[in-house]
């Protein structure tokens, strides 16, 4: 499979009440390729990911989704990417087999809404709602969708916060396949990774001492 | 790639249905909830027959709008705290859909309750029976329009938003809602033509319904610069 | 010695297991005087009982409406007394006991206010009116939904007992007091309209029946908290041996 | 090693009332609910002055309580979501007095501005000068009790963090202290004696004081079990 | 310094619904040690803190505390002990100052609270409101606390979640030198530790297939 590229980023920069956040970003992605954002807390990696799906706008810079300005391909884009945040949008009171389903592609079987929770290690959770599940139960809920998404960018951020070894390694281990399936990532993580190869790009903060 | 998370308006109220409805006894619990208010206003105003029968219209609405203020905080400000919002706000389709998907969910679980249920509360506020039907169509109508101004609301005064001028100003809109809905029922008491301000309520459904969820796309879309 | 006694007695009474044991031999006898009192007193008080001098026969839904009203409000007592036990003295069985009271004084409020309400209509002209006792009525069936609400709220069986329990008690100092309450309340603004305690002393043919249906239903209330109290040790205690024993049993019968 | 964290009455009472000011859309929810219902009142009844001086003490207690209910709900919820109810429950001293503390931030953020607030609402329902008095003192003291019912069910609640379930437990409780505080008002206003029935809110106070805070600690010590 | 007993745990079990959630847990910690809790995500380690800062009730078994059973010296053990959980007690819309002060001892000077702040790396943000801080800085909140407590015993459950590498290198050296002045304390944590010496606990899960 030929390398494509599918994200461009040019000199984005992020302004918050006139003070740039980090040094200007450029960066470039193809079909395969994982990017890891490092920095340290409060560099700008959270800030970095809501510019990118759109729910925070550059002060300057531009992206290009699959070579598109992003205002052409608005609908393209968003339906094609994938996000987890620090928030993972699960639903306390619906349990863990609804909050799945929900957030899944809406013709995903249930077959393999059964695989993915038996992947993350919840196939006895199913029907538990989420408030009563330990804090890395609960991330896994989140990243379940992993294995039932559809969509070929993903921006993970934080994505082994609150994982055991063995949830970190099978959370690899999805990259991994994602990747050689000619998908792509941005991710950030404060952990090393064991499995992956990524090429990582360090969030400068711009931060002038006050 | 259709996607569930961007199903539009029946995932969403499906979605919301199901988190205000986790068992039976919240099904029953806006009932009672309505029902305890308004056993509130004859113990704290006059018992007397006739004279809750002259305010019953009134406060019938004043329940409406009550109940409406009371709860719509919350359609927004839950999905902020756990992530879901920006998981809606990703979706590539149109916010309208989902949006009108919670509206609508909200008036099940508050409106329609309320409007089942107020014959129930015209029997004890002594209010004459052939303004029950007129009763209903108003609350039916008009709780919808509460639900979807209340919305607009909720999504201003997102937590530290800083909406709260905001917020002042779409509460004011309430009034013209309740004085309709409560001349439809008094009209209907005093025997003359309660067809003109129902009618007035759907047109205001109408425009809340165009426009209401445009102000709340907009809303949403600042929460996340707070 | 005598102390020791005691609370072998006491012990022995809060466990299921021998609440379980004593009711399988109690429930029939329970069970016989129960029915027969409330077809006697359903019997003498709709066929025999002679009609009202001014209500004529539709005063007869008293025979209904007296006892749930009356044990309704017993009934509230017995259940917060049992999670204040219950509180104290951590038994278990008397969580048991409160939680199978909640649903069945629902259910007796509900009828003493829709009996009520049926015949409100008749002689005063309206369903319902703002009087001390149907308030606090009302008052007792959103204290008994709430205890029955609040369980869905806690994970944790202890939990949940613990929570109705304060609600419970919370409730019996309330009832009380929006009983005078309101009977104040009213009696300021205006002299009461309808006031059933000085109701026209009854004859003793229509009292009777009255008597009859009040134990009856009293009788009732025993028989359906027991059979509920029994439910909800099977369901709780369905991993102690005993109860393994008896499911054996049941199947080895069949 | 006496720790701040457990610093009782007066380190609850500021912090709260600090983060109330903070939140400047709780501070001024209340308001716009005061300000706005009463104004719908006229709307939804009829305007003339007699009739609404004889709706006005009962419609100004209807008020308190649902303003009171509307707030007490996050009493304790955002506490027990951010984690600070836990290490509220790891003081080594009693919670009695850091729950008194919650409480009367609590009360000097609604019930207070209300109390004050009244007067005005007064005027705007032609309330006759003579129960302005009466009216002031019995919200004063009303409202306290109100606060401290509220914070049980609110407690109670705490897994669920439900409105109507909340309401549903706490509206019956709430009944008493509506009739003889509306009674207070009513009794000024008809030239009665109206100590008599501020001295039974003073009582309840009192009992409200010494047992409210035994039930909330209890319910709060539950809330992990949700 | 002799090692002191501080913590004695007996046959620790705990039950929901009527399952066993671990393994009965029998422990030891002395002045000076350090214990590091593990298992998998939901084998029971925020539990196991929740019992032993008493919000949940143990089924069977019993805490000692320097040789009292719990129930005798409740005064004596809450004043001595710190926790720091998965929710960090972090109020997000009081600043930072605010909230460090608010959550340390009673005569902690004004020194110390800078001091702390400066130690976390939060010291130009003393006065921003805490939910303006990314994730990381708002746990360097919580974590503040570790300079300016006076408690013996740290109850830590993940502490080093979301902390960048700069940020758990000085968790872990506050760790160490709370060790060597002779205090001691329980920690969870997926990652593994650099500096710390720690004996290690492994909470097993009872768990049966269901
Ligand atoms: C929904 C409406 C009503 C409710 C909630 C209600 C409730 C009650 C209650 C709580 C009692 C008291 C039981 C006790 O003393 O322990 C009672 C007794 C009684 N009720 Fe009603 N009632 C209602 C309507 C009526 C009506 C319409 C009548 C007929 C005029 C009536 C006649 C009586 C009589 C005769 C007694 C027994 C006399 C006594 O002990 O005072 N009730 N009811
Ligand atoms: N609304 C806001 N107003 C002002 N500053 C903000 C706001 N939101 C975030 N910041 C600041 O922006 C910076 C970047 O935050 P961000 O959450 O992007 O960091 P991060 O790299 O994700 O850190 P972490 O590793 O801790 O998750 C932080 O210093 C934070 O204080
Ligand atoms: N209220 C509850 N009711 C029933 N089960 C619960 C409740 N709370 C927690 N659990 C279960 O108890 C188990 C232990 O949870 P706990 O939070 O202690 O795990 P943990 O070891 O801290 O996990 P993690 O590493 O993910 O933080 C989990 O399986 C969880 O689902
Ligand atoms: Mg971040
Ligand atoms: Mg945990």
């Amino acid at each position: 499979m030929a390398a494509t590229n599918i994200l461009k980023i040019d000199n984005l920069a992020f302004e918050r009440n006139d003070t740039l956040l980090f040094e200007p970003v450029s960066l470039q992605l193809n079909s395969g390729e994982a990017l890891h954002i490092e920095g340290a807390n409060g560099a700008g990696k959270t800030t970095f990911f809501q510019i990118l799906i759109n729910l925070l706008e550059p002060s300057a810079g531009s992206i290009f989704f699959r070579g598109q300005t992003f205002s052409k391909c608005r609908y393209d884009y968003l339906s094609d990417i994938l996000f987890i945040g620090h928030q993972s949008g699960v639903k306390a009171t619906l349990s863990v087999e609804e909050n799945l389903r929900w957030m899944s592609p809406d013709n995903t079987s249930a077959e393999k809404i059964a695989l993915a929770l038996q992947s993350v290690g919840l196939e006895h959770y199913a029907n538990m709602p989420c408030y009563r599940l330990s804090a890395g139960q609960h991330r896994r809920v989140a990243l379940a969708r992993l294995v039932t998404t559809t969509a070929s960018l993903w921006y993970l951020d934080e994505p082994f916060a609150a994982l055991d070894k063995q949830g970190v390694a099978f959370i690899e281990g999805c990259m991994q396949q994602h990747l050689n399936s000619g998908g792509a990532m941005v991710f950030s993580s404060h952990q090393d990774l064991v499995k992956i190869e990524a090429r990582s790009y360090r969030l400068q903060s711009y931060r002038e001492v006050m | 790639m259709y996607n569930y998370l961007s199903g539009g308006f029946s995932a969403y109220l499906y979605r919301d249905l199901l988190l205000g409805i986790r068992n039976k006894t919240d099904l029953v619990k806006p009932l009672i909830f309505f029902l305890l208010i308004s056993a509130l206003v004859p113990l704290a105003i006059a018992p007397e027959a006739e004279r809750l029968a002259q305010l019953a219209p009134g406060i019938i609405w004043i329940l409406a709008v009550l109940a409406t203020l009371l709860s719509v905080e919350r359609l927004f400000s839950d999905d902020l705290q756990d992530g879901s919002l920006e998981q809606m706000l990703l979706s590539p389709n149109m916010l309208i859909l989902p949006i009108l998907g919670k509206i609508a969910a909200h008036w099940l679980m508050i409106g329609l309750p309320l409007t089942l249920l107020s014959p129930l509360i015209g029997i004890w506020f002594s209010l004459p029976v052939v303004a029950v039907i007129p009763m209903i169509l108003s609350l039916a109508l008009g709780t919808a329009v509460l639900s979807l101004i209340g919305a607009v609301g909720a999504a201003l005064t997102l937590p530290r938003q800083g909406g709260v001028l905001l917020a002042l100003l779409v509460m004011p809109l309430y009034m013209p809602v309740l004085i309709f809905g409560s001349a439809t029922i008094q009209s209907a008491v005093d025997g003359l033509d309660w067809t003109a301000p129902l009618a007035i309520l759907a047109a205001f459904l109408a425009i809340a319904i165009a426009l209401c969820p445009l102000a709340i796309n907009a809303g949403l879309r600042l929460a996340k610069n707070g | 010695m005598n102390l020791h006694l005691q609370w072998t007695w006491f012990h022995r009474l809060g466990s299921p297991r021998w609440f379980y044991q004593k009711t399988q031999r109690w429930l029939p006898w329970l069970s016989f005087i129960m029915l027969s009192l409330l077809v006697a007193g359903l019997v003498w008080g709709l066929a025999y009982a002679p009609p009202d001098a001014k209500q004529g026969n539709s005063f007869r839904i008293i025979y209904v409406h007296v006892p749930a009203s009356v044990v309704a409000l017993a009934g509230y007592y017995l259940m917060a007394i049992a999670g204040a036990v219950g509180l104290i003295w951590r038994i278990k069985l008397s969580y048991m006991l409160m939680r199978s009271a909640a649903p069945i004084g629902a259910a007796l409020t509900f009828i003493a206010l829709v009996t009520g309400a049926i015949w409100g209509k008749p002689t005063w002209g309206a369903y319902w009116v703002w009087d001390a006792r149907i308030t606090s009525m009302l008052i007792l069936l959103f204290l008994y939904i709430g205890v029955m609400a609040l369980r869905h709220t806690y994970s944790s069986h202890e939990a949940a007992d613990k929570a109705s329990a304060i609600l419970g008690l919370v409730g019996m100092v309330n009832v009380p007091i929006i009983y005078k309450s309101v009977d104040w309340w009213q009696t300021l603004h205006q002299p009461a309209t309808i006031k059933f305690t000085g109701a026209p002393s009854m004859h003793p043919d229509m009292f009777m029946p009255l008597v009859v249906m009040i134990v009856g239903f009293y009788a009732f209330y025993a028989v359906s908290l027991i059979l509920f109290t029994r439910a909800e040790i099977l369901r709780r205690e369905y991993r102690a041996s005993w109860v393994k024993q008896l499911v054996t049993d049941k199947l080895a019968e069949k």
